[in-house]
């Protein structure tokens, strides 16, 4: 490792080290952040979430969205499968059934990112099976 | 202070001077230096004393005033398990004095004391921060925490064989 | 230099900055108690510990008492020496340190003589709350030849470890153990004979109570006057007139060298001698060892040590066989004077009475308690009969002196017995430091050139400095000269020797503060060194009152050579006068 | 690099590692990996939660879920259940003893809702021995903020201003420390760390040590700049294994990056830091004997002055703060003083830390705003008293402080608060005590200490603290007279009154804040020979209840001092003089006809 040899080698160290915490730092205070919550039950993890899962975490980041996914257990709508929730800040969660990369990268550009609603809303009946 | 005869071979007498001279013998390591010789040699006999004074530079009655000033320095060899029981004040009022007292009674000696057979010493600390364990007791490195007077011959029994 | 204005007891006082409370107050006329505060000025020792607390006082705003021995004063501070609140907190804390201290003070040696009696009487302490419960810190009593440590006594004033640390640099002592059962001890808390003391006594001059004081041999000594199969000799050493009238209420620095010869007398000695007459014997040995290897030097022999270390005081002796072996073949190989005094006492002077060595019974009156030692050493002994039987101090006589209901002040002036009573100038300036090498020089001086001194008295040796150092001219050649006095100048001069960093010819060491009339037997000073000084002046004045000045005048050192010894160093001198050094440091002792 | 999806945050404090933290990290890792997540879960040991009645404490992250007590066998299922299916594992997790729910987020227990944590803000958050998980949380950027942007004048003005006083104790303004210090001219000075932490029941230096070393060495770094010194030391207590180890992670990481060493971030300011240890002698806390033990010699105090800031470590001005103090600079710094003395009262900035231990249902570290009362830190924070006993007082302060008790519940803790309550603030251990201990008894254990520890260098200290105990003795067996209450008072203020150093200073005031909180439990033990709270051995009696008494004889059967008579089927009898108050007949009795008075 170099040596930070001034205040802006740490600066520049430190923005490339945030990442490391960053999913620790959102997590102690989700409310201001996106949430995403993932169904990853044998159901979604069949459906394919995990995949959507990786997607949206690496395309949140490179869109610069701050976000927490987590992934949670079976919603109920295993029909749907993979569904996600969407949470913004300040408002009521979404839920969105057959989520693939491709709706996946629809949700994040026109609800996450402008608040339009999109199709493929499931309405919100059920709790989480924790 | 009582304590025990020993005769140092050559290769002790040279490990002592090598601790020394890894500080330097500089007169203000002693502490330092009496950590690494009592980690090494489990105790601090007088001859070990003798060899940092004359290493350090400094009197034997000034290395022998550090040595009885501080409770982590003892001129008598630890048990093989040296069982320490916690009498901070969490340990206190969450009764540590029975569960001592208890020690005492099974085996039969008093604090800063070694069994006969070398097997045991039993001694007290100040506060190891284990207060959510408390009371608590170290044997060796393990740490045994809400030990009740029951469960000392427990802790005995895993060590008497 | 900057002043501070200040209030002590109402009474407005001016100091220079950096003076304590206790000295602004001393100045005020107000008396302020103290225990474990010492300061040795000239000296440059000051024990401060601040651990009695008996000398708290009241300033005003701080939270709690301030101890004003090492409190300094401050611009505006208000203090009050002697308020309610401190008189109590002193009261208790006197009771404090009684309660963990041995009433007996009946017997206990330091009786009349003690600072802490002095204090419990002076705050009038009547009674010691819970003394029947309270639990007391007991140690183990240590009988050294010289010295007794009973540390049940001791109060923890560390004016001891000062003494043996910074000034004497021996490390015999140190503060050990902790809280309640803390103490002043030599290593692995053994007897002072497992350590490295050198019984210089300098722990005892100081020591407040009872904790520290010499063996006491006035028992013995009476036991061999009442015995009338013994011969009894008494000896006595230069410094001992010079202080012992201080015991008598005798203002410091009066000579009472008639009336103790007096003393002796009526107490009953058969021979009452005097140490100065072995002091010239010393000086014959100890000027001839020196001209003998300067002359080998100057003739290039590069075998021969130099510079040569005299060899007069045991605490000195103790002092190199502990902390410089390798340099055992530099000290004079002279005995002190005290041990050429029992040597001759017990073959010349037995043969002159016809009597055998075991009748005769030999006591040196000493101001040292490293002589109580000395004699003893197995060296000094002939078949196990000692040279000197036992030595006891300044102190030790004048007990005696009122044991034996001798009104001293009264007593006419009386002369010592021949032959060994006879002494000169050069002799008695042994007591104080530098005197040993002065003497020296006149004799020296004169062999060498041949030529008799036109000024006996060289001022240029003399003095209170630690180290001193000058050169004498020897007729064209120019002898360089060290003198130390307390252990740790003796230490520092020692290491330059050591390194070859020095050109000396002679040193005189001597282990106590202004020579031998600072000794460790000598009448407490109590902590005022102007004492000293006074002793020192009368020493000197002893000498110029002499009519001979010069050892090697003393017609009866002359007539001891004639008729017993032939000439200096000759075989029965090297027998009979000189000694041999032992390693006493502690080597790899190890397998 | 692997990019992590959760992380699993595993707590390495002594308390948990004392429970097998350690196998738990094992087992976390062996199952992820078999499980093929080990690239997707990272495992972060870190420093302590705080929360060591319920240890070990394992958190899983995003999902900020706090698994408590975890065993070695649950990683399995917190593995296969939440880590791979999202199901959070309700048995491992809190359950609010109010409302009996299951809490999964720390933020929500009552343990954690007062918080706020300045000087733990790493603990449990970053893995202490990873300098780069420090950096991540700015760390190093306060001291690279003021080489760069203040002078020394500005930063002292800076912890001035912030009114952060010394955590060790005596709560001396830190700033004005600093500028005392920074204007003493010498060639060399210091900065010390008094990490001796040697209050028992007060952990706090040992946990910030071990979960943010970096902090500490940050801010010593920041005070040397202030102060003109290029040296800093640690003084730390052997009996801290981990924190040593992580401390000397932690320097090495720092020099490795230039953080610490010559030039510092190019600002031309060299500082580097070294260990010292302590080796048990609670006097060292005390600075003068500190630096003492620093060269190696008897940790004796000496007369203050000269302080340290003129005359300390080898005669060069010292500058020594504690750990926890040092450890809330750079948060300072970063954010400003202002912000800082928003926190607290009035004279006490910021925050607090407590070790919260005694009878008390949520023993641990936690930290508060100054000026929290005791009943929102014992009962909403600690949880209320352990077997719903009734609560008596709480020590705080150590050795050193005293008790409060019921009066004082409401009243905001602060520095002069705990002082005028006749405590003090000490390190902030505090002991909470409940109905059943005896206050005399227990000012007799802190005398005990007391006594132990004492350096037996000034007389007040060690011979009065010796007679306070056995005066206190007195009292418990029964022997205790009221000429001896009146002596015990006039000691201790005198002891108060006259010794040398903090340690003696303060050693009575356990007797004296439980002579003026609980005087009626010292009446009667001296006048009723009776100890109110049952502990006191020499006063308690056996009795049999002639009534309940059926004249079984299992009593007298198993008395090993023959101690009990009586007719078989009559009522037996107890010889006080001779029972040995074992408890033997008590247990053996069927008809609970055995009492204690």
């Amino acid at each position: 490792m170099a040596k930070i040899k001034s205040l802006d080698d740490l600066r520049m160290m430190k923005e490339s080290l945030q990442s490391k915490i960053n999913l620790r730092e959102k997590g102690e205070d989700p409310g201001s952040h996106v949430q995403i919550k993932v169904a990853m039950a044998t159901c979604g993890i069949a459906s394919g979430a995990k995949t959507v899962m990786e997607f949206m975490m690496e395309e949140l980041e490179k869109r610069g969205i701050e976000s927490v996914i987590t992934q949670t257990g079976c919603m109920g709508y295993c029909f749907a499968e993979p569904t996600i929730e969407v949470k913004l800040p300040g408002k009521e969660p979404v839920v969105f059934g057959y989520v693939d990369n491709k709706k996946a990268d629809e949700i994040i550009e026109k609800y996450i990112k402008n608040g339009e609603l999109v199709d493929g809303i499931i309405p919100m009946n059920y709790e989480t099976i924790e | 202070m009582s304590h025990i005869k020993v005769e140092l071979k050559k290769e002790q007498v040279a490990k002592i001077k090598d601790i020394c001279k890894s500080f330097n013998n500089e007169a203000g390591e002693l502490i330092n230096v009496l950590h690494k010789t009592q980690e090494s040699f489990g105790y601090l006999p007088a001859e070990v004393q003798e060899v940092i004074a004359r290493e350090l530079n400094v009197s034997v009655a000034k290395v022998y005033g550090v040595v009885t000033f501080y409770s982590f320095f003892t001129m008598i060899p630890k048990g093989k398990h040296p069982i320490s029981i916690c009498t901070g004040t969490a340990c206190y009022v969450r009764g540590a004095e029975k569960v001592l007292d208890e020690f005492k009674r099974i085996l039969d000696v008093k604090v800063g004391e070694t069994t006969p057979d070398g097997k045991f010493s039993l001694s007290c600390l100040r506060c190891v921060g284990a207060c959510g364990l408390a009371p608590v007791v170290m044997v060796g490195e393990k740490v045994y925490g809400r030990v009740s007077p029951d469960g000392v011959k427990d802790i005995i029994k895993e060590y008497e064989q | 230099m900057e002043t501070i204005k200040l209030t002590i007891d109402n009474k407005p006082v001016e100091v220079p900055a950096g003076t304590s409370v206790y000295q602004a107050a001393k100045n005020l006329g107000i008396d302020i108690p103290v225990l474990c505060y010492m300061n040795l000025h000239d000296l440059g020792i000051e024990n401060k510990p601040a651990g009695c607390r008996i000398c708290v006082v009241e300033v005003e705003g701080r939270r709690n008492l301030a101890p004003s021995c090492s409190t300094t004063c401050a611009n505006g501070m208000v203090v009050k020496t002697h308020s309610t609140r401190v008189i109590n907190a002193r009261r208790t804390v006197m009771e404090l340190i009684l309660s963990d201290h041995p009433k007996d003070c009946l017997t206990c040696p330091k009786s009349g003589n003690c600072d802490l009696q002095d204090m419990a009487v002076k705050m009038g302490v009547r009674n010691i709350p819970g003394q029947a419960y309270a639990e007391m810190s007991t140690y183990k009593t240590d009988f050294s030849p010289s010295i007794i440590r009973d540390m049940d006594k001791c109060i923890m004033c560390r004016r001891c470890e000062t003494m043996c640390n910074d000034f004497q640099t021996v490390g015999a002592l140190s503060g050990v153990n902790r809280g309640f059962s803390a103490v002043v001890a030599p290593a692995f808390e053994q007897d002072l004979e497992k350590s490295p003391c050198t019984y210089c006594g300098q722990c005892v001059a100081v020591c407040p109570t009872g904790a520290l004081t010499e063996v006491d041999h006035t028992p013995k000594v009476i036991r061999a006057l009442a015995d009338p199969t013994k011969t009894v000799l008494v000896q006595t050493a230069p410094a001992v007139r010079a202080a012992l009238g201080e015991e008598f209420g005798l203002e410091a620095g009066t000579s009472v060298t008639g009336k103790m010869v007096a003393a002796l007398r009526q107490i009953g000695f058969d021979y009452i001698f005097d140490t100065d007459f072995a002091a010239d014997l010393t000086i014959m040995e100890e000027g001839t060892e020196l001209l003998t290897r300067l002359g080998k030097h100057l003739s290039g022999d590069k075998d021969v040590k130099l510079p040569i270390l005299t060899s007069c005081c045991p605490g000195w002796v103790g002092f190199f066989e502990h902390n410089y072996s390798d340099m055992l073949d530099v000290p004079s190989t002279a005995k002190s004077p005290q041990q050429m005094f029992g040597a001759i006492a017990k073959s010349y002077f037995a043969e002159k009475l016809g009597k055998k060595r075991e009748e005769l019974v030999v006591i040196s009156v000493m101001p040292c308690l490293a002589k109580k030692y000395e004699c003893q050493r197995d060296e000094f002994k002939v078949d196990g009969n000692p040279d000197v039987d036992f030595s006891i101090s300044t102190r030790e006589l004048a007990h005696l002196i009122k044991e034996f209901n001798i009104n001293f002040n009264e007593l006419a002036d009386e002369d010592f017995d021949r032959p060994m009573g006879e002494s000169t100038g050069a002799s008695v300036i042994f007591g104080a430091t530098g005197g040993v090498i002065e003497a020296a020089t006149r004799t020296a001086y004169e062999i060498h050139t041949g030529k008799k001194l036109e000024k006996v008295d060289f001022h240029e040796l003399r003095g209170m400095e630690g180290i001193r150092s000058a050169t004498i001219d020897f007729n064209g050649l120019p002898i360089n000269i060290g003198i130390a006095h307390g252990l740790g100048n003796a230490r520092k001069l020692l290491d330059q020797v050591r390194a070859g960093k020095t050109n000396y010819h002679a040193i005189e060491i001597m282990a106590c503060p202004g020579g031998c009339i600072g000794g460790g037997g000598q009448p407490l000073h109590h902590g005022d060194t102007s004492v000293l000084k006074a002793r020192t002046k009368a020493i000197y004045s002893e000498d110029t009152n002499k009519v001979i000045r010069k050892s090697h005048e003393n017609p009866y050192i002359i007539k001891l050579y004639e008729e017993f010894l032939g000439k200096p160093m000759s075989h029965k001198a090297h027998e009979l006068l000189h000694t041999h050094y032992f390693d006493k440091s502690s080597k790899d002792i190890f397998i | 690099m692997a990019k992590y999806k959760m992380h699993v945050l595993v707590c390495g404090g002594t308390g948990c590692k004392a429970s097998a933290s350690d196998s738990i990290i094992e087992k976390f890792k062996s199952e992820l990996t078999a499980k093929g997540l080990d690239n997707e879960v990272q495992v972060i040991l870190t420093g302590c939660f705080g929360f060591c009645e319920k240890g070990p404490i394992v958190k899983v992250l995003p999902d900020n879920t706090f698994y408590t007590q975890v065993k070695p066998e649950d990683v399995a299922e917190i593995v296969a259940e939440h880590l791979v299916k999202g199901r959070k594992v309700n048995r491992l997790l809190y359950v609010d003893p109010k409302s009996n729910e299951h809490v999964s987020d720390s933020k929500h227990m009552g343990f954690y809702r007062k918080q706020i944590r300045i000087a733990l803000r790493n603990c449990g958050f970053i893995n202490p021995e990873n300098i780069d998980e420090y950096i991540a949380r700015d760390g190093y950027y306060a001291i690279g903020k003021v080489l760069k942007e203040y002078t020394p004048a500005q930063t002292i003005d800076i912890i001035k201003k912030s009114g952060l006083r010394g955590r060790g104790g005596g709560g001396f303004p830190t700033g004005l420390k600093w500028e005392i210090a920074s204007k003493n001219a010498a060639d060399q000075k210091y900065v010390v760390c008094n990490a001796d932490e040697g209050d028992p029941g007060a952990f706090m230096d040992r946990s910030v040590l071990e979960g943010d070393p970096h902090s500490v060495l940050e801010a010593m770094a920041i005070c040397g700049y202030c102060i003109g010194a290029t040296k800093g030391v640690i003084y730390i207590r052997a009996e801290y294994p981990l924190a040593i180890t992580r401390l000397k992670i932690a320097i090495d990481q720092a020099r490795e990056y230039g953080l610490l060493g010559k030039d510092i971030m190019g600002s031309g300011f060299d500082f580097d830091i070294t260990l010292r240890y302590g080796a048990g002698a609670f006097v060292c806390g005390e600075e003068t004997s500190l630096i003492h033990s620093m060269e190696g010699l008897r940790g004796e105090p000496t007369n203050k002055p000269p302080f340290p800031a003129e005359s300390g470590y080898l005669g060069k001005p010292t500058n020594v703060n504690n750990v926890e103090t040092f450890a809330s600079v750079p948060v300072i710094i970063l954010k400003g003083a202002e912000w800082f003395a928003s926190i607290g009262t009035e004279k006490s900035k910021g925050t607090k830390v407590f070790a919260l231990a005694g009878k008390i249902n949520n023993v641990g570290l936690i930290e508060v705003p100054m000026g929290t009362t005791l009943r929102e830190v014992i009962f909403e924070i600690g949880g209320g008293i352990k077997n719903g006993k009734k609560f008596k007082a709480a020590q705080t302060g150590g050795p050193s402080g005293g008790c409060l008790t019921e009066k004082h519940l409401d009243t905001p803790i602060d520095f002069d608060n705990l002082i005028a309550a006749g405590s003090m603030m000490g390190s902030g251990g505090m002991i909470v005590m409940d109905e059943d201990d005896c206050m005399v008894s227990i000012a007799k254990f802190f005398l005990d200490f007391t006594v132990e520890e004492s350096c037996g260098k000034c007389a007040p200290c060690r011979i009065g603290n010796k007679r306070l105990y056995e005066i206190l003795e007195r009292i418990t067996n029964g022997e205790g007279t009221m000429e001896e209450l009146e002596r015990l008072r006039n000691l201790s203020l005198v002891i108060k009154d006259t010794s040398l150093c903090g340690l003696g200073q303060t050693s009575p005031n356990p007797v004296l804040s439980t002579m003026d909180n609980f005087y009626h439990e010292y009446l009667a033990h001296v006048n009723d020979k009776k100890c109110p709270a049952g502990q006191c051995k020499s006063l308690m009696q056996y009795v049999i209840e002639p009534e309940a008494c059926v004249g079984c004889t299992a009593c007298a059967r198993n008395c090993p001092v023959n101690a009990i008579t009586g007719e078989r089927k009559k009522p037996h009898v107890i010889d006080t003089a001779i029972c040995i108050k074992c408890g033997a007949c008590i247990e053996k009795c069927k008809f609970n006809a055995i009492s204690i008075k």
